[in-house]
């Protein structure tokens, strides 16, 4: 179809997003651009000096950026495969079916801030829970403090945080398959595994993924839970690029720089997320 | 504070300040100063009362609750009720207070009168606050504060903070501990030295290390040596240069601690400041499970709640283990920063053998008044208030509120043997602890107040962290935040920063 | 009150959705669109309707020019293969849909919506939500909002493709007496279909329609005695005619190497060299005396069976009259009825047709 | 047990208070510690004596989310019927890439957006204002409303709309006569994940309120002091999360009538 009044759906979202975001993102680049700090808030113009640095001296952002591709991509692998799992749990008729979806879908509905501090009590390594309960195994994983281990604590945060959200999409997905090719497959004889090899996973695959890039870009912004469990220690072993983006402009007043961060840091995002959601496209779809 | 040591403290009052406490009008209308009722003075309840604010609305961002965000909303209350204001408070974490007044102020804005922070904020925040009134600065009530404190509190001799709080950095102890005879013994058996409270580094980790990871109080639960502010945050860099004050704050060397003034030249890689975080290292392991995470919220619990042998920062975690309540009650007791055996000589490049102790006053609490509000009169007003005689007698005691001594009257121990029930054997160590750094001594350091703090502060933090986390040796870490500093200096300028460090540096060198 | 259509073209991407289309409609015909799946019938009906933009091209209605008419001021109706209703309504309200939508009165409305349930025999399901009729129902409520607009074109895009077999020849039937019967001689009819039969059936004029292009625009008869070339002979016939690429030499008509058969006199007049050959599925009959194919596939249709044969490189499509079980790779004897062999050209156009030249 | 536990300890911790907490991991009041209700009472008592109101916050939480969800969902569900059903082009510009312009909004550190927002709003004088604070939202909250409703349109038959517009509708008509009423599952969807990601935000209402308007996040982070009151923040972690519970209900109930179903796929 096509008729003028596209535009008219169109521009009213379009323009209101962009009329509040223009200004911000231009101010962004031309702050980039700029050697805003503490000490002299204003715009002067540094040319590209911010981005030499970027590129040339800063290794620790570098580092928080791969270290935010492994974080990011080790919690949504999790999420998916969790959120799939427990979808395909309660989609079939278990007791408590309504119970479990609601009590699944509840951790997504907390303010990260808030109960990320909950959870640093919870790991606390001599006050909290987990080390009490571990201490019976006579063990006690310093959950915090280990350069590892402290990864590990924050993607469990965090695929408790956000496994709802995968949780969520993957059971609408399947509850709203057909029910013909279920049926087509009962009567050739397929087991439940080749059922979900040949029918259920292939049918949710544009679902995934939707849901599996929606997913990448929330979890790039993984932050409060850095700042409040560990804020980004132990030495630089947590850094994200948000939470060192977060640092440079909010914490050290460094805005000319943190801009300059922030844009380079927003086009690889950009790019990286258009060729992974092609490659996801290739590898689920194709096969 | 609960009812009972409402009493509590009443009753004591009613004892010793018979006729202070008796028929003030002004403790039986705001409870919180029953101990003392009101204190005359230039804005005492009293003299508060006589202002008229009414119509008039004041705003304040200040920390989160309790500590100093409950004295502030607090204070805001009576404030409102004596002056017919109108008192907004807002509060906000301590990591987040610095740019909650920052952006509006970077942007030309000024949506608070009164901006909560520390101490080390100064040299960021002066160009948008509003100096302290001749006034104000002049009043009784200010020459009561410490000369340390008035010098934290201003820029070259221009008062920009208003005092309300007072930090530093000394050592806590589990007196049951150490003066235990027969801990005392057999520490002596197990290793050949005499257990006493520790005036070196070296003594309290070879002490905090033997009474780490056993139940030393007979409670059921395991105790530990330390409890530090380890975390990579905004404070772990304070304990830091508490632990290398000693080693490199040399009495024969002025001129800088943490640059040489004439070069700017960074001093924190130098061999002081390696051996000190080569001992925190080393503090890894004798700190509870956790430990290397610890905030300062953690190390409270965790010495307040009697888990460890030793504390060093601020005086919270002592305040709170000498609250009524708490299970280590009159066990505790206070005593100057360890000291060094040794302390680096940087002119002639070696180390100068012999005991050197340098105290930390350390940033703390700090407020100023925005320079574009409206109502500068009524936010110092306020400020003068909060800090008046009567109040701070009151907030003192109790332990969340964060406030500490910081005036000359508060170091008379009678106070808190008095009204908080203090053992006077350690109230009169607390106090001589105290007022011997910030009155007498003459080495001391105070908190680096340049351009750009944060930067500098939050590359030791993060050099540092690597060491303690074994990412990096303490001379790997320290070199990378030497070089990071250089970086930094580059920035923003390295005559701005000498400039502004000069200003600290007469303090330390006892320049006036 | 005439439709024609001038030089349609529409090219989105790559290929042809409509080119160059040019026909014209008379009031009170019914046309049936013939063509396989993505011919281009529905683009075809989708730009009558005015849902589809042209790159270029005209369409008059009535004298007016139609292009500038937008879609909802145009006064067509259109029934999908789909069953197409507005799900959140009862079967009354879609009905009635189109009439309010014309601020037509209420007691008119009433009247317009009963014959219109009353033609297609939904008497009682008036308030029913659309959810809970079957597809046939469904089918005939879109049918009955399209009647009860007394469109001046109604457009049909396959609307029987969807429903059961059973139900599709009811379906069919009860069309034919509703459009005959009703739709006044005001009315342009277009139905599109991939099924000869249906077409045939229908009984109006039939255009083929292949790759956005119309192939052949006649009567019905005329198409299935004389496709006009080998692409609508395939169209036009279920199974599609065998076609295969043989030759004429020496008064024998050759397939391949084996299977020669003798020239019929009706052929004589061609001359020899290379042709397409078109044999209707029906022309392939079992006969011991014929040739030996080896069965591929056999499929049993009603009273039917349909025979995939080959033999060499020669491929056929046969339909006997009876049910007969065959296994694959059986040999069978084949005559082919040489007397009903189309004739087409090396460019694929009809040069014989065994129906014109009896 | 590992979705609830987190809740249970806080449960239990919301009990406590200083000694409870300070002597090692306990669970159950009563038996292990003695149940104090200090914590709770922190959320109702006035602020000079170290509570933090909540119930204002808790009012302007709920109408900024709300206000911008319905905003976002207004102008997401148009822009993605448009985004949907027409075609666009302009230049390399496509379909698609308008869509991700859209969704990419999220992409962004909001770090990143804090200091021009801050400027932004402050010119406009919105700064600590719900107004302000709704226009930022709706930046957060349109993407997710364009993601989920483009998802959905995709999945309603285009030729309803055509069949509208046959019979007399011009698009607009269209869209709020047929369309609309047709998306009902959808749009409360996406309305539910708007609601949800514009209450557990932080930052913005950090950054751009002052002391006139504050939000429950912002509220209960004031209760995040650096001796961190265990007690009180267990609790208010807990009344925060209680009215998304109700969202959690209406959710499963759309799931379990399978009305989601063409909503999300």
């Amino acid at each position: 179809m096509n008729f003028k009044h596209k535009f008219a759906f169109l521009f009213p979202g379009l323009f209101v997003l962009i009329g509040i975001l223009i200004f911000p993102i231009g101010f962004m680049i031309r702050l980039s651009l700029s050697s805003w700090d503490t000490f002299y808030p204003g715009l002067d113009f540094i040319g590209i000096e911010n981005y030499v640095r970027l590129f040339t001296d800063d290794s620790r952002f570098w580092e928080s950026f791969f270290r935010l591709s492994f974080l990011s991509v080790t919690t949504v692998s999790l999420q998916y495969i969790i959120g799939f799992s427990l979808a395909l749990m309660v989609w079939r008729d278990i007791i408590f079916k309504r119970f479990f979806r609601v009590l699944f879908l509840i951790p997504m509905m907390t303010t990260p801030v808030i109960m990320t501090v909950i959870w640093r009590t919870f790991f606390h390594e001599s006050l909290g829970p987990v080390n009490d309960i571990l201490s019976i195994f006579g063990i006690a994983p310093p959950w915090l403090t280990n350069e590892h281990l402290a990864k590990v604590t924050i993607i469990i945060v965090e695929v408790w945080q956000w496994t709802p959200f995968m949780f969520l999409l993957l059971l609408a997905g399947l509850l709203s398959l057909p029910k013909e090719p279920f049926l087509a497959a009962s009567v050739d004889g397929a087991g439940p595994i080749r059922k979900f090899i040949y029918v259920t996973f292939p049918l949710m695959a544009p679902i995934s993924i939707g849901a599996i890039i929606i997913r990448l870009i929330e979890a790039s912004k993984i932050m409060d839970t850095v700042y409040v469990l560990t804020s980004g220690g132990p030495g630089t072993s947590t850094e994200t690029s948000s939470y060192y983006i977060f640092v440079k402009g909010l914490r050290e007043f460094q805005f000319g720089y943190s801009a300059a961060l922030s844009f380079t840091y927003l086009i690889i995002m950009i790019i990286s997320l258009t060729i992974i959601s092609k490659l996801l496209v290739k590898l689920l779809i194709k096969k | 504070m609960t009812l009972k040591s409402y009493t509590g403290g009443l009753l004591v009052a009613m004892l010793i300040f018979a006729q202070g406490a008796y028929a003030d009008k002004w403790s039986d209308q705001f409870p919180h100063i029953k101990n003392t009722g009101d204190i005359p003075g230039a804005c005492s309840y009293e003299a508060t009362s006589k202002k008229d604010y009414s119509g008039k609305t004041l705003t304040i961002s200040t920390h989160a609750v309790p500590v100093m965000g409950e004295p502030t909303a607090l204070h805001a209350e009576q404030f409102s009720k004596l002056t017919g204001a109108t008192v907004d408070v807002v509060h906000s974490p301590a990591g987040d207070l610095y740019s909650k007044a920052m952006v509006p102020f970077q942007a030309g804005q000024a949506p608070y009168d009164i901006v909560f922070g520390f101490s080390n904020f100064i040299r960021d925040w002066m160009q948008y606050l509003a100096p302290v009134p001749d006034k104000y600065v002049n009043m009784p009530q200010m020459q009561d504060v410490t000369k340390a404190h008035q010098g934290v509190a201003s820029w070259d001799g221009q008062m920009y903070q208003f005092p309300v709080d007072g930090d530093r950095h000394y050592l806590k102890y589990r007196k049951d501990v150490i003066d235990n005879p027969e801990y005392q013994k057999k520490y002596k058996a197990d290793t050949g030295r005499t257990l006493k409270v520790p005036t070196t580094w070296k003594e309290y980790g070879e002490i905090a290390a033997y009474f780490n990871g056993w139940d030393w109080d007979n409670d059921g639960e395991l105790e530990y040596g330390s409890a530090e502010v380890m975390k990579k945050d905004d404070l772990m860099y304070a304990a830091f240069f508490s632990r290398s004050a000693s080693y490199s704050k040399n009495p024969r060397t002025p001129g800088g601690f943490y640059f040489d003034l004439e070069t700017m030249e960074p001093l924190i890689n130098n061999p002081g400041f390696v051996e000190a975080l080569g001992d925190w290292v080393e503090a890894t392991k004798y700190v509870p499970p956790g430990g290397i995470n610890f905030g300062l919220g953690d190390e409270i619990n965790s010495f307040g709640g009697g888990q460890t042998l030793f504390s060093f920062s601020w005086d919270d975690a002592f305040v709170a283990a000498m609250e009524d309540g708490s299970p280590i009650k009159n066990k505790v007791g206070a005593a100057p920063l360890p000291g060094a055996e040794r302390v680096w000589n940087r002119e002639d490049g070696s180390w100068d053998i012999g005991h050197n102790q340098a105290p930390y006053i350390v940033w703390g609490w700090a407020v100023g008044v925005a320079g574009k509000s409206t109502n500068q009169d009524m936010a110092f007003d306020y400020l003068c208030f909060f800090a008046n005689g009567a109040n701070h007698r009151a907030d003192i005691a109790i332990g969340r509120f964060g406030v500490n001594p910081f005036k000359k009257s508060d170091f008379d121990p009678q106070i808190y043997i008095d009204h908080q029930g203090w053992d006077p054997l350690i109230a009169k160590s607390y106090a001589a602890t105290i007022v011997g750094m910030e009155e007498f001594n003459t080495n001391r350091v105070f908190p680096l107040r340049v351009p750009g703090v944060f930067q500098f502060t939050s590359a030791v933090a993060v050099g540092t962290s690597k060491a303690l986390a074994g990412q990096l040796s303490p001379q790997e870490a320290l070199d990378e935040v030497a070089a990071e500093w250089n970086k930094i200096l580059d920035r923003v300028g390295k005559d701005v920063v000498r400039e502004a460090y000069a200003v600290g540096v007469k303090l330390e060198d006892n320049i006036n | 009150m005439n439709l024609i259509t001038e030089n349609l073209c529409f090219k989105p991407e790559h290929e042809y959705y409509l080119n160059d289309i040019s026909l014209e409609f008379k009031a009170g015909n019914l046309y049936t669109l013939l063509g396989r799946t993505l011919s281009g019938k529905t683009s075809f009906l989708k730009t009558i309707a005015g849902l589809q933009p042209v790159d270029s091209g005209q369409i008059t209605f009535a004298g007016k020019d139609f292009n500038s008419i937008p879609v909802w001021k145009r006064n067509v109706a259109m029934v999908y293969q789909q069953f197409i209703n507005y799900p959140h309504l009862t079967v009354f309200d879609n009905i009635a849909f189109p009439l309010k939508q014309r601020k037509m009165k209420f007691s008119d409305i009433q009247n317009e919506v009963s014959s219109a349930i009353k033609k297609v025999g939904l008497q009682g399901f008036e308030k029913r939500k659309i959810q809970e009729l079957s597809g046939g129902q469904q089918q005939r409520v879109a049918l009955a909002r399209s009647l009860a607009k007394k469109a001046k074109i109604l457009l049909l895009d396959e609307p029987l493709v969807n429903l059961d077999y059973k139900l599709r020849e009811d379906l069919r039937n009860e069309f034919k007496n509703i459009f005959s019967g009703d739709l006044s001689s005001q009315s342009i009819l277009i139905y599109a279909s991939t099924d000869p039969l249906e077409a045939m059936q229908l009984n109006g004029n039939i255009i083929v329609i292949d790759e956005g292009k119309i192939l052949q625009h006649d009567s019905a008869k005329e198409v299935f005695e004389n496709p006009s070339n080998v692409r609508v002979a395939e169209i036009t016939n279920e199974p599609a005619m065998n076609i295969v690429n043989g030759s004429i030499e020496s008064k024998k008509i050759i397939l391949n190497k084996d299977v020669q058969i003798d020239l019929p006199d009706k052929l004589k007049t061609i001359k020899p060299g290379k042709y397409f050959f078109g044999l209707r599925a029906s022309d392939i009959v079992l006969d011991d005396s014929g040739f030996q194919f080896v069965v591929d596939l056999a499929e049993i249709s009603g009273s039917e069976t349909i025979l995939h044969l080959h033999q060499d490189n020669l491929k056929f499509v046969s339909l006997i009259n009876e049910v007969k079980n065959f296994n694959n790779r059986d040999k069978v004897m084949l005559k082919i009825m040489s007397e009903n062999l189309y004739v087409f050209n090396e460019k694929g156009n009809l040069i014989f047709s065994p129906f014109k030249n009896k | 047990m590992f979705v609830i536990a987190p809740f249970l300890w806080a449960l239990s911790t919301s009990f406590k208070d200083f000694n409870s907490v300070t002597g090692g991991a306990k669970y159950i009041p009563w038996l292990q510690f003695e149940p104090s209700l200090e914590g709770w009472s922190v959320l109702i008592r006035s602020q000079g004596k170290g509570g933090v109101n909540i119930i204002e916050p808790y009012f302007n939480s709920v109408f900024v989310t709300c206000s911008a969800s319905l905003l976002s969902i207004i102008f997401g569900t148009l822009a993605a019927y448009a985004l949907s059903r027409f075609t666009f082009k302009a230049g390399f510009i496509k379909n698609n890439d308008i869509t991700f312009f859209f969704i990419s909004q999220r992409i962004m550190p909001p770090i990143v957006l804090s200091i021009p927002f801050f400027l932004m709003l402050g010119f406009l004088g919105l700064l600590d204002s719900l107004l302000g604070l709704i226009l930022v939202y709706m930046v957060l909250l349109m993407p997710i409303a364009v993601w989920i409703m483009v998802d959905f349109f995709n999945r309603v038959p285009k030729e309803i709309d055509e069949t509208a517009l046959i019979d007399g509708c011009n698009p607009f008509e269209a869209f709020f006569k047929v369309v609309l009423p047709n998306s009902i599952p959808g749009l409360i969807v996406a309305g539910l994940f708007c609601i949800i990601f514009g209450w557990i935000d932080f930052f913005f209402a950090f950054i751009l309120t002052f002391t006139k308007v504050q939000l429950l996040p912002v509220a209960i982070v004031a209760l995040n002091s650096s001796v961190t009151p265990w007690w009180s923040l267990s609790a208010s972690a807990l009344v925060s999360v209680a009215p998304l519970i109700i969202v959690a209900f209406i959710v499963e109930r759309y799931l379990s009538k399978g009305n989601l179903s063409g909503a999300l796929k």
